[in-house]
């Protein structure tokens, strides 16, 4: 049961849902929910590959990396979005394509 | 799978299980023995006898967004302390606690002049225009 | 026998709360499924022995970033569907049929390229015997003061770039924008 | 690698002949079944224990307030109103459950179940004795700081889905607060594991001895600050008084669970009273020497020696003095915190955070600082053994 193959299908599950959410939504921080599945995939994958291929613990640094990455870029995009949101009134993703024309 | 020992964890899940079956439970229980007879009045909110206007899902202040983003920058590093920190006394056993504690200094004092930062530009200050309206009023009392 | 039972109570928890972070309408209920399922995600990671990113996912997702993500929905007007002054819908913005396509073409399109790496690691299961879960705390430990040491240290200047960086951009300004 | 109660029931002879009979007789290894059921046993004894404790401290509260302002308390049901806290739960389970009609009903059910979960979790590895600890895991203290966050998103929901101002108010304040005094009482612990050199509670209670001058709190200055830091923070973290702004009845009616009534309200209040006792017993194994007891009489060792007595018997003796000594200093810290909350003065919001960031998170920051300097210039030795030492050196020269 807990082998490589079934932890790479469900960061695999967890990827796409990320890619659906991501694409779907018009709303910024619903973005930023996709965002961090799609973290969470890729670091649920650097540990299944370390416990089940060479069992060191670089995996493990890579993951706490991601997670901390993952926390500062929370950080960021949520304190744009407050501000995009005090400026326009709204967190429609349509809404912040000023510098298209 | 012999291998993997996970029974550490088993108070964990059923620590969790239990907490869901205690609050369920007594929810349950109750829902059998107490009364059900809502009054559109009753299932209002209470706001101290006014009848509420409008929703409460309304903006909030910044500032709590503030506090919150001070916090998840120290939980961050409080993270990455925590494995450091525990190897620090077999370090120094070893005689590299110096080594050690040059690189944890560095890293907490880092962390330090954002914390000075925030202090300085007043993001801590939970009432932001305090000093201005004292400043304020002591101009217009002259 | 209980290490299958957790993978398997984990693993549902992950994949339920990110289907219905996908499938949920309401911004906030997205939120709550997508704790959970990064609580999941916790669970998966001490099936395979690594308890210190367990514990570090609960106090950096559950604590932080749910936290931070609730604050900064309520700061943008909460839940409430309105209309802001430019006539957009605000909050309800979670999709319609068109970005649903173009969402699910993007998801074949991905989950065809991955299906393609990872088919050969699925083909050749390796049945060989697991080593056994180890004492990872001091081994992270030792591993982020000697080897990785400099990871260490940058991820501190780069944890004083957000906090800064965040802190001047959602400061509140006194002048009105328009 | 991890010590749980079931491998201290597995040095006893009748648990290994149990396994092996059952192993016989089913057919297969049963010592995971074996491990399930004495785990769920003792699962069950902790939450039913750590629930009359919450119950009782309703009561304490209540009785403690009565004495301090010169007052009876609670004294009709039971003998002297001991029994008052069961008369508040079946009413608590009587009342109407009322649901606001605007009210997000989803988080509004979901919100008193994540409160008791994050609580009940954190019961894992409160370190009651050696042998009672329901798991030892190697993160233990890291683990409890994760769960005990969930709360904050308990409460936070709490407020949000209620659709009331109060409660939102409350919400947002009792989040905020939460979040921010996590971080002195995180910073504390790390100072504490820096100087146990070790995340699980076995190790950072097995750097302590069972003498005052062998606890953390005595070991330097540092630790002696940060275990006030701890304190205070805890205080906030579970809203206790004079912290108890997001339930400020005088402000905001009763803040984040004005909406909440019978045993919806009843399990918000379970769990922060069952939190106090853990954060008390958090601060017990931290810094003032956990199950650790005087003359290293918990391991039993001395009970065999001296009179002769069976190893396991004495060892269970011993587990009995090591749960004492734990229970007296966390209910010592317990009276501390109801006394506490009526003799100060709420704190203003402004003044809270003020106290958070301003004060505590810069000291427990130069605490952090403080030991590291401390176990790299003393080699990690306490301040009494150092005093000890000198005076010995000064007493072997002359």
């Amino acid at each position: 049961m807990i082998n490589l193959g079934s932890y790479l299908i469900i960061s695999f599950a967890l990827f796409i849902c990320g890619i659906l959410v991501m694409v779907a939504r018009k709303n910024i921080i619903a973005i930023l929910l996709g965002i961090e599945l799609i973290l969470n995939a890729s670091a649920l994958n650097f540990v299944a590959y370390t416990k089940f291929m060479n069992n060191n613990l670089d995996g493990h640094i890579m993951s706490l990396f991601i997670i901390v990455t993952a926390a500062a870029e929370a950080a960021v995009g949520l304190g744009i979005v407050i501000r995009f949101f005090q400026l326009r009134e709204s967190i429609h993703i349509d809404d912040a394509a000023t510098l298209q024309n | 799978m012999s291998t993997l020992n996970l029974d550490v964890y088993m108070p964990v899940v059923i620590l969790i299980v239990l907490a869901t079956l205690v609050a369920g439970g007594s929810l349950l229980v109750g829902g059998l023995i107490r009364p059900h007879n809502p009054t559109k009045l009753k299932e209002t909110a209470y706001e101290c006898g006014e009848e509420p206007i409008g929703t409460a899902w309304a903006n909030f202040n910044v500032r709590f967004y503030v506090i919150a983003l001070i916090f998840i920058i120290f939980d961050v590093e409080s993270s990455l302390m925590f494995p450091v920190a525990a190897v620090f006394k077999r370090f120094n056993e070893i005689g590299l606690g110096g080594t050690l504690l040059m690189s944890v200094l560095t890293f907490v004092l880092v962390l330090v002049a954002g914390l000075v930062y925030c202090w300085k530009k007043g993001d801590l200050d939970w009432v932001k225009s305090f000093h201005a309206t004292k400043v304020n009023i002591a101009a217009k009392e002259k | 026998m209980f290490s299958n039972t957790l993978f398997m109570l984990s693993a549902a928890l992950t994949l339920g709360g990110a289907f219905a972070v996908v499938y949920s309408q309401n911004l906030m209920h997205a939120c709550i499924y997508l704790l959970a399922s990064l609580f999941g995600v916790a669970g998966l990671y001490a099936c395979i022995g690594a308890d210190f990113l367990a514990a570090t996912q609960l106090v950096v997702y559950a604590g932080g970033v749910v936290i931070l993500m609730l604050f900064a929905i309520m700061l943008t007007g909460g839940t409430g569907n309105k209309i802001n002054r430019y006539g957009l819908e605000k909050v309800a913005a979670m999709g319609n049929k068109k970005t649903y396509f173009t969402a699910g073409f993007a998801a074949v399109v991905t989950s065809l390229i991955i299906l393609k790496i990872i088919a050969s690691v699925l083909r050749a299961q390796p049945s060989k015997e697991l080593a056994a879960n180890q004492v990872t705390v001091e081994k992270l430990g030792t591993l982020l003061a000697t080897d990785h040491i400099l990871a260490f240290e940058i991820s501190s200047v780069m944890l004083l770039g957000a906090l800064v960086g965040a802190a001047i951009i959602s400061r509140p300004r006194k002048e009105k924008h328009d | 690698m991890n010590s749980t109660i079931f491998s201290y029931f597995s040095q006893s002879k009748e648990l290994s002949t149990i396994i092996s009979g059952l192993s016989k007789s089913l057919g297969f290894d049963a010592t995971s079944l074996v491990a399930f059921i004495v785990f769920a046993i003792a699962c069950l004894v902790v939450v039913g224990a750590l629930a009359t404790i919450g119950g009782l401290g309703t009561y304490a509260e209540r009785k403690i307030s009565a004495d301090l302002q010169a007052r009876q308390g609670p004294n009709r049901v039971g003998p002297y109103g001991i029994l008052q806290f069961l008369a508040d739960g079946v009413k608590m389970i009587l009342k109407e459950d009322i649901i606001p009609a605007n009210a997000d009903r989803f988080t509004f059910i979901l919100a008193p179940f994540l409160c008791m979960i994050g609580v009940f979790a954190t019961l894992a590895v409160v370190p009651f004795s050696s042998g009672f600890t329901l798991t030892d895991l190697n993160v233990g203290i890291f683990y409890l700081v994760g769960m005990a966050s969930l709360v904050g998103v308990g409460v936070f929901l709490g407020g949000y889905s209620s659709n009331s101002k109060w409660s939102m108010l409350g919400g947002m304040r009792g989040a905020s607060q939460i979040i921010s005094y996590e971080i002195p009482a995180t910073i504390t612990i790390i100072s504490i594991v820096l100087l146990a050199g070790g995340l699980s509670m076995g190790t950072l209670i097995g750097g302590q001895g069972g003498m005052p001058q062998e606890w953390y709190m005595f070991h330097n200055p540092f630790a002696f600050i940060g275990f006030f830091v701890y304190f205070i923070s805890a205080l906030a973290e579970t809203n206790r008084a004079p912290f108890d702004l997001p339930e400020a009845e005088s402000e905001l009616v009763s803040g984040y669970h004005t909406e909440y009534s019978g045993m919806r309200f009843g399990l918000f209040a379970l769990a922060e009273y069952i939190e106090v006792f853990v954060v008390c017993g958090v601060a017990t194994a931290l810094f003032l020497g956990g199950y650790k007891v005087p003359f290293e009489l918990g391991t039993g060792a001395i009970l065999v020696e001296k009179l002769g007595l069976d190893i396991m018997l004495a060892k269970n003796i011993g587990q009995v003095l090591e749960l004492g000594s734990f229970f007296t200093k966390t209910f010592a810290l317990y009276y501390v915190v109801i006394w506490v909350r009526w003799t100060l003065p709420r704190l203003r919001v402004d003044q809270l955070m003020t106290l958070c960031w301003k004060y505590l998170t810069p000291i427990a920051i130069f605490n952090l600082l403080g030991c590291a300097v401390w176990m790299y210039a003393f080699n990690g030795k306490s301040i009494y053994s150092l005093i000890f030492e000198t005076a010995s050196t000064v007493a072997g020269h002359h």
